[in-house]
């Protein structure tokens, strides 16, 4: 059983330099209360996996702002000019990956893969500094699994065992991030009691999740 | 017409009855406005969702169920949500029948520049590599000439987002596959000449036999 | 939309020869009336990738029987002594692989990456033959990709569109396989009009799947 | 008390509230037996489910809820339904807290073979492998002897599961824990004296100190 915290004894767990797994895609399905509390308490030399870094005013995006994300490892910053001026002034160093060899990445982090054999990337500038991998004739990048200090996760339903259920495109990163760092932190739209949610229905099972965050 | 409304109306027709589609953002998403509602198309956002509907009515947006660009959107029925794992498994494993993007630059040999101006432009590639890899076919929705400059050369001076060759290049100017040979002209845009073509074209073009216009539905 | 056809037509488009991806655990979550169709109409000489070849009297167990299965790509037999009986005698080729590394060999062949990279069967006969490939220093196996010509599948729903829903421990290898065919039939306990399943509850998108097995 | 008895109460001593478990077919199994109902202990089955409870009442079989050996089961409140993906992925990404497995032989080194008699029993390893490689703690449960020979070996002369060292090996006479430096005895069975686990033990033995008697529990 999990017993719900709150967003400020979340942001304390984490230290300074931390990795964070963060969910969501453009700031739909981030955990935004947790990322709250962290920008709050001010910690700083992240790094930040996360599909983008979304705009500037909004979730992860408020964290490059204020000038705690040390490194990215995302597939966008497109909408995210701070982020964009803080990588070319070299403060802040961003390493772009493909959304769907980080989403591999990340899962081979979490399900113990040496790392992805992928022909995404090759021929790009993707290709550099990594081992090609010829299978049957063909050739891969060998791209390194990633995993986190934290993950930190948004999903819809909660159970206190711990159990999530997302929806609609709130899913994104989360169910593959749930299973990639050492401690995860869970904060869903509602919290019901164990049981409530159907066991077809979770998609993270409540053992990969360390903490919930009470409600708002 | 606009040249928009030419390319878009015009890559609407590459797309058949049952297909999984995925539409990038800016010109591309325009194509869905020519998809006839009763084709059975599946539209794919990677971000999660299969089955992307229309813009909702006003006041009726669900903050949870939007577009790559996060944009609000509807679900048609039917609709199915997958997590990106699943998102980019149906686009590398070649699930995805199609899909429709931008383009900085295509060259003689089929490859497309779309994603980065090194030091002036550099957002990240976002899914468009894995797009380019691994759809079934790969059409190039785009002006053809950006301030002046044709977008489609010779050989890529901007960095490649793949080395796949794509299946077709629309321009509001012209329909040109990318073969083996090199790039072939099939169609020519609305009231456009071969002559004018190969005139706006910095790559060479190959042309065999006569060149229809361009259909471009009512 | 897809027309559902009944198990005989969908048996007459499996050719001699086939490779079949069957879902299913011990026959939980196997295509029943499916595999009975194949069984009756005789096609041999078949390579069944299962997750095991159950027992003799049921599921996948009854093609090993019936003498239709060439080779099999499993990671059990031992409640099947027909098959370790044919096995031994060299009347049936199996390629036993650990039950992870074939989940993830078969989602490789589905989601277009160029193999697995797996600690699993190092220092073991699965090690025999296969190139190693080091990673940060530590070893691992580099495992193909499995692909089929039909995929088999079982689930609780499906939709006309082709969405499938499945229950409990019948899930296993169905959601994986829907992606490493080049035909994928699904064979549903209960068949709904589209828009029953809610799209959070669907694991397989229905433009998987090709054809659906109509109700018995 | 019997033999599978001494070592399943044993076993379950091992276990401790919260942990997720993946418990073997077999002796294994019975590990559950003494695991406190309160204990928070969340049971995994490869075939897929979290929350394995305990069989099912005379005709309320559910004939989607198995466990990995086939039998009717059912879940406890709180259960999440996985697919086999996902399952493996717990096994091997070093989620699951402890597995309980059945062995052939242990060795010196730790090392386990447990899946296979070459020429003799070809069953296929299943989960095995996967277990034994990512599980955080192997537990081997099994009897010191089968027919007379010893199960605990100078080295493994059947096919090993994997080259990991296992964690502990419980036994009807001792509890050994294989380290950097060799098999060490940690514990006696009831009434065992440490010569006797000497005299019935291939491999050697590292005794330091007083070796007491396993606890069983109530």
């Amino acid at each position: 059983m999990k017993t719900a915290i709150r967003p400020e004894v979340a942001a304390e767990m984490i230290g300074e330099g931390s990795t964070l797994l963060v969910g969501g895609f453009m700031g739909v399905g981030s955990p935004l209360r947790l990322i709250e509390a962290i920008r709050n308490r001010g910690t700083g030399g992240l790094t930040i996996v996360c599909n983008d870094l979304c705009t500037p005013d909004r979730a992860v995006g408020t964290l490059v702002v204020s000038g705690q994300v040390r490194r990215a490892i995302v597939s966008h910053i497109g909408l995210n000019p701070v982020a964009q001026k803080k990588m070319m002034a070299g403060e802040m160093e961003i390493e772009l990956v493909p959304q769907g060899t980080l989403v591999e990445r990340i899962r081979a982090g979490g399900y113990g893969l040496g790392g992805v054999l992928t022909a995404t990337g090759l021929g790009t500038p993707v290709e550099e500094g990594k081992q090609v991998v010829e299978v049957d004739g063909r050739r891969y990048l060998l791209e390194r699994p990633i995993r986190g200090d934290f993950a930190l996760l948004a999903s819809h339903h909660a159970d206190y065992a711990g159990n999530l259920a997302y929806v609609l495109t709130a899913h994104n990163f989360n169910p593959i991030m749930a299973l990639a760092a050492t401690t995860v932190i869970a904060e869903a739209e509602h919290i019901v009691p164990v049981g409530m949610i159907p066991p077809d229905a979770v998609k993270t099972p409540g053992v990969l999740v360390d903490h919930l965050l009470g409600r708002a | 017409m606009d040249a928009k409304e030419i390319i878009a109306r015009r890559v609407a027709r590459e797309i058949r009855p049952g297909m999984l589609v995925n539409l990038g953002i800016g010109l591309p998403s325009l194509v869905a406005n020519y998809v006839p509602g009763d084709s059975g198309v599946y539209f794919q956002a990677e971000n999660g969702v299969i089955g992307l509907g229309a813009r909702p009515p006003e006041g009726m947006a669900e903050p949870n169920l939007t577009d790559a660009g996060g944009g609000f959107v509807t679900a048609v029925p039917g609709a199915a949500s997958i997590d990106s794992a699943m998102s980019f498994g149906l686009i590398r494993g070649g699930h995805l029948d199609m899909t429709v993007l931008g383009g900085l630059q295509v060259d003689a040999r089929g490859y497309l520049a779309n994603w980065t101006v090194p030091g002036r432009m550099v957002p990240g590639m976002g899914g468009a590599m894995d797009l380019v890899v691994g759809a079934r076919r790969v059409v190039v929705a785009m002006l053809h000439t950006a301030k002046g400059e044709c977008k489609i050369v010779p050989e890529c001076t901007l960095p490649l987002t793949a080395e796949r060759r794509v299946s077709l290049i629309v321009t509001e100017l012209a329909v040109i596959e990318p073969t083996e040979a090199g790039l072939v002209l099939r169609e020519r845009g609305p009231g456009i000449s071969v002559d004018e073509i190969r005139a706006a074209t910095e790559a060479p073009l190959h042309v065999a036999g006569d060149v229809p216009e361009m259909e471009l539905g009512a």
